[in-house]
């Protein structure tokens, strides 16, 4: 048990200091490094609490590809980082502030009023022989269908917002035409023109 | 004895934390996209955490759909941030202003 | 998973399906032919009404494992978000025609958006709720940056974009303490929760409440998660803020409707305070600052904003009038509203936006017809009667005050008055002001036909409202 | 041909309509092209014809019940038990037959010098003509404030678009301060609807209330009514208003619209709530008299006949409100119902007097184009006829005996008198004040040499202009020569109002 | 009788709607000839009803002739009380209307306004029948306020002049105020009597006597003062008693004729005869009484004094007619209402022809009106001569005259009535009076003699052109001069001491001075005989003889008299600065005031502050509101941070 706390200790001090530097970082690729820290220690401890199945599509969907994504854009859009110089908003103390505010009554919340009988909420641990992943598709195609559905539809709306907004024909873009290029025939790019001859002066 | 509380404050603690990240940041709009991506983390947070303490897979699914929109999301506000680059070439929070009042 | 369950969601896969359709038959459509698109779509959305009408079911009925609801309430939202949906194209062609946006992705996104839309209006458990929601903002995010050549219509959308995604951050909070205090994500479910354990109603509840409500503000627009609505109003193409500004509402009102009566209905004490206080200062802010408005869409922004007062204070209520009132005012309001943006589109043409309240100069000279059109719209908005925006105001307060409330009904009024002007100001530059654009309006009959029901709609709808009203009645009394 | 069953949809909608059909017949700014005479015709022939109709409800009207008459009641809106319930009694059928009359000579006068889109500034009067008539007839709360908040949009239009040259604040400040008023009525009667469950006026005149609440829609009442009216201190908006205004708009807002506030007291505010009105009534009444008297004194200083003319108005109307009010100063005896029945007969009064009154500024007005007092000196000299006429009803409004002005002040400072002897003596002041700003007025204007090139070159009034002052000049002395046939309209109704009043809700 | 009555009324009414509606159509003679015939008709009738009253024995009438309005228990008619009293003034009045308007022809021959002012003239006579011949209050207001119109038009008949015009004006808004009193006497009257009906107001005089009026809280008055009071005010206006006297003199801006009409012998007089009609409720309050008899000593002794240093033939005839009116004012608060009645008769008869002989004089010199520029015109204009010389003889009360027997009884009436008076009012009344009658001597023969008698004044040009003025002008005076030379004799019995009045004039035996007198009256020559022994007599004498002394004889004193009080003079001459305080005073308080209500009250503090304010704030709140919509998108984040924060705190530490 006390194992489980200091890894559990371990990684959330990790996972808070990398959010930290993904906030205040300078360099948006350093920020989307600490990022992928702060998932990597998400998933960990997720993992902690057995729910391996999510730790796993964590980091291979959002390490694997979102980030990566990110890391896309921000290296495509060219963005000159010196130009940048991090600073913070006029309002930023009272904004942290505020924000301090709200943590403490979260962490109130969380520790004083949350539940009637004191001591944190624990864990029962899986049975041997459970499948986090099996519980998991066991209901997502069953009982949750229809979110299911909707989540592709997400995706696929998704996919088409995408495409629309940045897919763009550039008018002065020079491609060749397959098709058209095939399909030439000679008349149309040759033109036999009879003059008369010309006359000696 | 880590439980159901440790984690619901790491929680609460990413939760805040990306929130002032945004408010306080003034320049630069694609840390903007990356709080959010913290925020969904911490909201993950709490669905793991209340799943397990409740012994109820709902909530792992719920992360699991909130794993998916938050990659469409990422990919539309990544697609928005390129247009807006493009018309702007700049992603400076600070010169996104033209409408007010 | 039998049968029911996929005819009960027939409308949904019917219009994903010609989403579908659309999509694929858009590609082979050159641009000159574009407006196939358009009629594609407005056939879908025929079909999917039709599947609504066919498949209304008589009594309310929950499927797919309590995730899909569809009771009276979701099918009169549906059915006129469909309309509001094809009256939203049909006024958008022409314009986009003209600025040369006329591509099959405002269609398609717009059918997104409906269909999440339906989603949300059908959604029983809070997960639906959510999916539903991130279906339509992600349609309108990508809407509103559709003119990929304008800056400020993608600011507005990276603002909408950044701003929606903290409000869905603060929203999924909210709901993981919901789930973490009852254990489950359908609305029946946690009714049943709470009612069961009286308990349950304390301060980890009422967190998650005030996240979820956080939610509702932001999609209805409302103060203090209102800064939003006017810049991308503004910022977006006015066929965008048009479908913006109409439907979506509805889909908002279901949303709140089904969060706050379905799910947390025993928790009214509690919310009702945080919403009354939003609206209060929806009304106040939203009436003051559309006065300094030059610009017609940041107005009616605000108007909206100011509108949405008025909605949340008959949700406030927490009685069924009040519920009957808020969807009665929703409806009324979308009506007025979507036509206002139609003549603004109307006035608009290739390479000029009517954006300005001045270029509504003169407007009684240019055309008669839709000055007063304009006119009924705005008075309608206004809240004159015999306009059916008066009819709204007047459920909302009646409900206000049958639940004891004289001193909000006061401020109401109030602000209404304070709202007159801006509205007034409008028919002051159509009426009073002499002309100053010669140019002569452009639209195609069937937009005249559609836009002229429209204004007269509001004239006819508040002289024959009783209908409307029984309507309303009805599905606020289903709504247990 | 019996169409007393329908009389008053007919008052209501025929205008209405007709107002409709001149739209749709459309603008022709050219006064003679065919279509704008024969816009102009119809406008006449319809208002006419109301008029017409008008007198048979002036016949059919049975003095001598005060139950409600030509009573129509269909249901409207059932959802909300709103009934499409019309009737009239003798307090409202004076009014309806005040606005029928009018009209016409409005659009008479209005026939040709209305250049910039005729058709949509008669059809505006004749919409708004029906909408009073509408106001004076329902019976039901919600088709009260549906006529009462929809007038004020043509009064918007007509001042805002064929006004003068500060008109968009004037008709802006006019819509909303009227506005402002009445919401908070409409605030009172859906209270009172919560009461009883339905708009049902005499509803709402039977339900008991309580007398905070009494209190409180009595406020709600006094704002929408004292505006309107306009009683002192809210009446700002009616000079600006009317000085902007065309003439018909001047004078169909002081003829018929600032009746609607004193209608609105007998109405609504007396019988549904007679304890809040006690308790008020001494507030009203020392408003009324400060409307008197400092309106007075305002009045004369005024350098715009139009202006001076709207302070006159208040003033009288300070009397009507006075008027009504007195019941519950008169400890014992009679005298309530004469202060009240001289109120109506004000309001009648100062319809055809006011209007008169804006009628002959809008004379001067159409051919010198000022109507600052001092750019005019000596009228007398070149319009004789003109003179005449104005010296009349400027008499009539300093409520000489013999013209209608003077029957309505001399019941209500009787009246008054048996309330307090201060409350006539104020009052009493109107016969100096009203006088002098008058009189001053048609001294500077009409008197004296020729002042000016544009006062010599004045033409004397035409047929037209003739037609409209001479039918007015002889209603002001119908009705001041022989008041009776008015006043027994509305005694059978007065008294029972007096009733009611007496009659505690609590 | 009630078609008589009709006739009587309507005729003139009928006559000033023709002449004034179809003036152009019926042209001038036929205006002149209309109305003439038709007041003359009146004229006949009245003469008729006169006749019968006084000889025919013929009972009162009171007959109602149409509803005007009822309401709430009051009835409010028009009808006619046709009694001696009124009878009287109906003669009077039909009479001396018709003179004026055959004066008339002559006076106006040349104005453009020929129509129009017939028109009038009729117009008045009927409203003076109204008002004599009312049997109500509303009536009597209404011919009240009609005479009053048409003194305004008539005042302002040259409405070019600046003069006419500002004295119409004037004269209307002092007799408003005259009438604001009236219209709350007969408030005061429905209140305590619930009826305008004068016959069922006296019947019920003891009961208002009885009750009591707070007018001022804690001071309970008695209603019958109060309401008498009020009435009165409307008398003082209409009668031009002060200190509501200022707009008679001005009103001579207006033509000749009408001075004589209306300003002279009938509408001014409207007051007299309303106390006297209201001697009933008058009879039952000491204090009213005595408020009646204070006000007009006043008038008749001030008025009188103005008189002397007047130089306008018309304005010292105006300011004759004030006094006189205060002597009649006098002789009202005396409870001898016979007597003021009766001196208002000869006075209408002699004031008239006085001031168509003043009109005869102003034809004949071009319109010139200022006495110092006349003189000598004896010769040049005999019968004008003569006439006014019996005018001015029956003014002063020269023995015989009928103003003799009217002021001499008037006066004697005075001095009696000290035994039911209260004390120094009475004295003070009565010496008023009889120094007014030497002051009255003086200001009349000096501007006799200034016109009439000495060199003559005017230049040359004139001169050539002066004579006599013609029949139409010279008729009327001799037909005037008839009555105010004879009419003493014959009536003076009758009218004081017989009762003729009879009912219609109620007198408590306790006030009845005239029926002490009549105990030693013997007849109008015995009366005559003893004049010299009175000292009314020696007094008018005194004047006369001094106004011959300093303006014939030494015209040379009056200019160092005015030097040696030039400050007396100068009161005189400002006429106690009354018109300085009503214009310099009231009326232009009453501007500043408006002024200050305007545009303190209304612009700046309701328009400016309250809704102007308001709109403004509202804007400026909006320009200030809209500031926190900066465009930035951290701000916005920040707001939904701010508006989530405060939700949870107020659930956590304030729920």
């Amino acid at each position: 048990m006390l194992f489980h706390a200091i890894l559990f200790y371990f990684f959330s001090v990790i996972l808070i200091g990398a959010a930290c530097g993904v906030i205040f970082s300078k360099n948006p690729v350093h920020a989307i490094m600490f990022l992928v820290l702060a998932f990597f220690q998400s998933a960990m401890l997720w993992l902690l609490v057995e729910a391996e199945f999510l730790a796993i599509v964590l980091v291979l969907v959002y390490v694997g590809a979102v980030m990566v994504l990110f890391l896309f854009v921000v290296m495509m859009l060219d963005i000159n980082v010196e130009a940048i110089q991090r600073s913070l908003t006029r309002f930023a103390p009272f904004a942290i502030a505020v924000a301090l505010l709200m943590a403490i009554e979260l962490v109130q919340l969380i520790w004083l009023r949350s539940r009637t009988d004191a001591g944190p909420g624990v864990f029962e641990s899986y049975p041997e022989g459970y499948s986090n992943t099996k519980a998991l598709g066991s209901v997502l195609y069953t009982e949750h269908v229809y979110a299911f559905e909707i989540a592709a539809v997400v995706l696929l709306l998704a996919i088409v917002a995408a495409i629309s907004l940045t897919m763009r024909k550039r008018p002065g873009l020079k491609v060749q035409n397959i098709g058209q290029q095939v399909a030439v025939r000679a008349k149309d790019r040759l033109r036999v023109v009879k003059m008369e001859s010309e006359k000696k002066q | 004895m880590i439980g159901l509380q440790h984690y619901l404050t790491l929680s609460a603690m990413l939760f805040v934390l990306s929130i002032a990240g945004i408010v306080v940041n003034r320049r630069n709009l694609i840390l903007l996209l990356m709080c959010i991506e913290l925020m969904l983390l911490a909201v993950n947070f709490n669905f793991i955490a209340f799943s397990r303490y409740l012994g109820d897979d709902t909530g792992q699914v719920f992360v699991f759909f909130i794993l998916t929109v938050a990659a469409a999301e990422a990919a539309i506000g990544l697609a928005i941030l390129v247009v807006l680059f493009r018309n702007r070439r700049s992603i400076n929070v600070q010169e996104l202003n033209t409408m007010k009042g | 998973m039998n049968l029911t369950d996929y005819i009960s969601a027939a409308p949904e896969i019917t219009l994903l399906g010609l989403i579908c359709v659309v999509l694929i038959a858009d590609l082979f459509v050159d641009d000159e032919h574009r407006v196939m698109t358009f009629w594609m779509s407005i056939a879908a959305l025929a079909l999917t009404a039709w599947s609504l009408v066919a498949t209304a079911p008589i009594e309310r009925v929950v499927v797919f494992d309590g995730s899909y609801v569809s009771d009276p309430l979701s099918q009169v939202l549906k059915l006129t978000a469909v309309g509001f949906v094809a009256i939203a194209f049909l006024y958008a062609r022409d314009y986009l025609r003209a600025n040369d946006l006329h591509k099959g992705e405002y269609y398609l996104l717009g059918l997104f958006g409906l269909l999440g839309m339906m989603i949300m209006t059908s959604a029983n458990s809070l997960l639906t709720m959510y999916l539903g929601l991130e279906t339509l903002a992600l349609s309108l995010y990508a809407l509103v940056a559709i003119d990929r050549n304008n800056a400020t219509a993608a600011e507005s959308a990276m603002k909408y974009f950044v701003l929606g995604a903290i409000a869905s951050g603060a929203l999924l909070y909210g709901i993981s303490w919901i789930y973490g205090v009852t254990g489950t994500l359908k609305f029946d479910e946690i009714a049943t929760a709470i009612a069961a354990n009286p308990d349950l109603n304390s301060l980890p509840l009422w967190f998650g409440l005030a996240f979820l409500i956080v939610g509702i503000a932001f999609k209805f627009g409302a103060v203090p998660f209102h800064m939003w609505l006017p810049d991308v109003y503004e910022g977006a193409r006015t066929p965008v803020t048009l479908y913006i500004a109409s439907a979506p509402k509805l889909a908002a009102l279901a949303f709140t409707l089904r969060i706050l009566v379905d799910g947390l209905g025993g928790l009214q004490d509690v919310w009702a305070d945080m919403i009354m206080v939003v609206a209060v200062l929806s009304l106040l802010v939203g009436n003051v600052i559309a006065i300094a408005q030059t610009n017609i869409k940041r107005m009616l922004g605000y108007s909206a904003i100011a509108h949405v007062g008025f909605i949340l204070l008959a949700i406030f209520c927490g009685t069924d009038k009040g519920y009957a009132a808020a969807l009665f005012y929703t409806l009324t309001y979308v009506v007025a509203t979507a036509g206002a943006f139609g003549i603004v589109i109307l006035l608009s043409r290739r390479g000029f936006e009517a954006e300005n309240l001045a270029d509504f100069k003169g407007l009684n000279a240019r055309s008669p017809w839709f000055a007063l059109m304009m006119m009924f719209l705005m008075l309608s908005l206004t809240g004159i009667p015999p306009f059916i925006g008066f009819l709204g105001k007047l459920n909302v307060i009646d409900a206000v005050l049958s639940s004891g409330y004289a001193g909000l009904a006061v401020l109401m009024v109030i602000a209404s008055v304070v709202g007159a002007f801006y509205y007034l100001r409008v028919i002051w530059y159509m009426y009073f002001e002499p002309r100053e654009d010669q140019a002569v309006l452009q639209a195609s009959t069937d937009t005249r036909l559609v836009l002229s029901l429209n204004g007269v709609a509001v004239l006819a709808l508040g002289i024959v409202p009783g209908w409307l009203w029984t309507l309303c009645t009805q599905i606020a009394l289903s709504m247990r | 041909m019996d169409f007393s069953q329908s009389l008053l949809s007919i008052l209501i909608w025929l205008p209405i309509a007709g107002g409709i059909l001149l739209l749709v017949i459309g603008d022709d700014n050219d006064v003679n092209s065919s279509r704008s005479i024969t816009m102009r015709v119809a406008a006449l022939g319809i208002t006419v014809l109301t008029f017409v109709f008008s007198i048979a409800l002036y016949k059919w009207f049975d003095n001598a019940t005060a139950a409600m008459q030509f009573v129509e009641r269909a249901s409207w809106i059932p959802a909300l038990d709103v009934w499409y319930y019309l009737g009239v009694d003798g307090i409202s059928a004076p009014l309806i037959l005040l606005t029928t009359f009018i009209t016409p000579l409005v659009v008479i006068a209005g026939w040709d010098t209305i250049k910039v889109r005729p058709a949509q500034y008669f059809a505006a009067f004749l919409i708004l003509e029906g909408l009073m008539i509408g106001v004076f007839c329902a019976l039901d709360g919600l088709l009260f404030y549906v006529f009462w908040e929809a007038m004020l949009v043509p009064m918007f239009l007509i001042i805002g678009v064929w006004g003068g040259e500060k008109r968009i604040y004037a008709t802006l400040k006019f819509f909303l301060y009227t506005f402002l008023g009445s919401v908070l009525m409409l605030v009172a009667f859906i209270y009172l609807y919560g009461q009883t469950g339905s708009f049902d006026l005499f509803g709402f005149m039977n339900v008991p209330l309580g007398m905070t609440a009494q209190k409180l829609i009595f406020i709600a009442f006094l704002l929408a009514f004292a505006v309107k009216v306009p009683m002192w201190p809210v009446h700002t908006w009616l000079p600006d208003a009317h000085v902007e205004a065309p003439t018909g708009g001047s004078v169909i807002l002081a003829a018929i619209m600032l009746k609607m506030g004193g209608y609105g007291f007998v109405r609504l505010s007396l019988p549904i709530v007679p304890d809040g009105s006690a308790y008020f009534s001494g507030f009203v009444i020392t408003l009324s008299l400060i409307a008197v008297v400092y309106i007075g004194f305002v009045a004369l200083m005024q350098k715009d006949m139009k202006k001076l003319i709207a302070y006159s108005s208040i003033a009288h109307m300070g009397f009507v409100t006075l008027g009504f009010f007195l019941f519950w100063s008169i400890s014992s005896g009679t005298g309530a119902g004469l202060g009240m029945t001289g109120g109506m007969v004000q309001m009648v009064s100062h319809g055809l007097i006011s209007g008169a009154m804006f009628l002959c500024v809008g004379v001067l007005y159409d051919r010198v184009h000022s109507r600052q007092i001092a750019d005019y000196g000596g009228v007398a000299n070149t319009m004789p006829k003109f003179a005449a006429f104005m010296v009349l009803f400027s008499m009539a409004n300093a409520g000489l005996p013999g013209t209608s002005g003077f029957v309505g002040e001399f019941m209500v400072i009787i009246a008054s008198f048996k309330a307090n002897f201060w409350y006539a003596f104020l009052a009493g002041t109107t016969l100096v004040l009203g006088a002098a700003y008058t009189l001053w007025m048609v001294k500077r204007v009409l008197y004296g040499e020729v002042a000016n090139d544009n006062v010599a070159a004045l033409e004397d009034l035409n047929q037209r202009e003739f037609i409209v002052l001479a039918v007015l000049a002889i209603s002001v002395l119908l009705v001041g020569l022989w008041p009776a046939p008015l006043v027994d309209m509305m005694n059978a109704t007065i008294e029972q109002l007096i009733q009611q009043v007496g009659q505690s809700k609590l | 009788m009630y078609n008589y009555y009709l006739t009587i009324v309507l005729a003139p009414l009928a006559a000033a709607i023709v002449a004034g509606l179809f003036g152009k159509q019926i042209g001038r003679a036929g205006s002149h000839w209309i109305t003439i015939l038709a007041v003359g008709l009146s004229c006949a009738l009245s003469l008729l009803v006169l006749k019968n009253m006084f000889w025919g024995g013929a009972e009162s009438e009171n007959i109602s002739v149409y509803t005007w309005a009822v309401t709430d228990g009051l009835k409010m008619e028009v009808g006619f009380l046709v009694d001696r009293l009124t009878a009287l003034m109906m003669a009077v009045v039909t009479f001396v209307s018709l003179m004026v308007h055959i004066y008339t022809i002559g006076y106006m021959h040349d104005d453009p306004g020929y129509q129009r002012f017939f028109s009038y003239i009729a117009l008045f006579t009927f409203s003076m029948l109204m008002l004599v011949m009312s049997n109500n209050f509303l009536q009597l207001f209404f011919g009240w306020e009609a005479v009053g119109l048409v003194s305004y038009l008539l005042i302002g008949f040259w409405f070019k002049r600046e003069s006419a015009i500002f004295a119409n004006l004037k004269a209307f808004l002092v007799n408003r105020v005259g009438d604001f009193g009236f219209i709350l006497g007969v408030s005061a009257v429905v209140m305590f009597a619930g009826t305008l009906d004068y016959a069922e107001v006296f019947a019920s005089a003891d009961s208002i006597a009885a009750q009591e009026i707070e007018v001022i809280a804690g001071t309970p008055w008695n209603a019958m003062t109060v309401t008498c009071v009020l009435l009165f005010i409307g008398a003082m206006g209409k009668s031009a008693q002060a200190p509501l006297h200022v707009w008679l003199p001005d009103s001579m801006a207006g033509p000749t004729p009408i001075s004589a009409l209306i300003h002279a012998a009938t509408m001014v007089t409207a007051g007299i005869f309303m106390v006297a009609r209201m001697s009933p409720l008058f009879e039952l309050s000491a204090t009213a009484l005595a408020v009646v008899i204070t006000i007009g000593a006043i008038t008749a002794f001030s008025m009188g004094l103005l008189g002397i240093v007047q130089n306008d033939i018309k304005r010292v005839i105006a300011y004759s007619t004030l006094s006189q009116l205060g002597y009649m004012t006098v002789a009202l608060g005396a409870s001898a209402y016979s007597a003021a009645i009766f001196h208002l008769m000869t006075h209408a008869f002699f004031k008239a022809l006085l001031f168509l002989a003043a009109g005869s004089v102003i034809i004949a010199l071009h319109h010139e009106q200022d006495i110092r520029k006349m003189g000598g015109l004896r010769k040049y204009m005999p019968v004008t001569y003569w006439t006014a010389l019996i005018g001015s003889l029956a003014l002063i009360g020269f023995p015989g005259t009928s103003g003799f027997f009217s002021k001499d009884l008037l006066i004697e009436a005075v001095k009696e009535s000290h035994w039911h008076g209260q004390g120094a009012v009475y004295w003070i009344a009565y010496l008023s009076v009889l120094l007014g009658v030497f002051v009255t001597a003086l200001y009349t023969f000096r501007m006799f003699f200034l016109v009439f008698h000495g060199e003559t004044r005017m230049d040359a040009e004139t001169k050539s052109h002066v004579r006599e003025s013609p029949w139409v002008v010279t008729v009327p005076l001799v037909l005037l001069a008839i009555p105010s030379a004879i009419i003493g004799w014959f009536t003076v019995r009758d009218i004081l001491f017989n009762n003729y009045f009879g009912d219609s004039i109620v007198v408590s035996s306790a006030h009845d001075v005239l029926a002490h007198m009549g105990e030693t009256f013997h007849g109008s020559l015995a009366l005559f005989q003893h004049s010299v022994q009175t000292p009314v007599f020696w007094l008018a004498a005194g004047g006369a003889l001094s106004a011959w002394f300093l303006y014939l004889k030494r015209p040379d004193i009056p200019a160092t008299i005015k030097d040696r009080v030039s400050g007396l003079y100068t009161l005189l001459d400002r006429k106690y600065y009354m018109d300085d305080l009503y214009i310099k005073g009231f009326a232009a308080a009453g501007r500043s005031i408006g002024n200050l209500l305007w545009q303190k009250g209304d612009q700046l503090v309701i328009d400016g502050v309250l809704v102007n304010g308001t709109a403004n704030s509202i804007g400026k709140l909006a320009g200030v509101m809209r500031q926190i919509q900066t465009g930035y998108l951290y701000t916005y984040a920040f707001a939904m941070f701010i508006g989530l924060t405060m939700l949870l705190s107020w659930l956590i530490w304030f729920r």
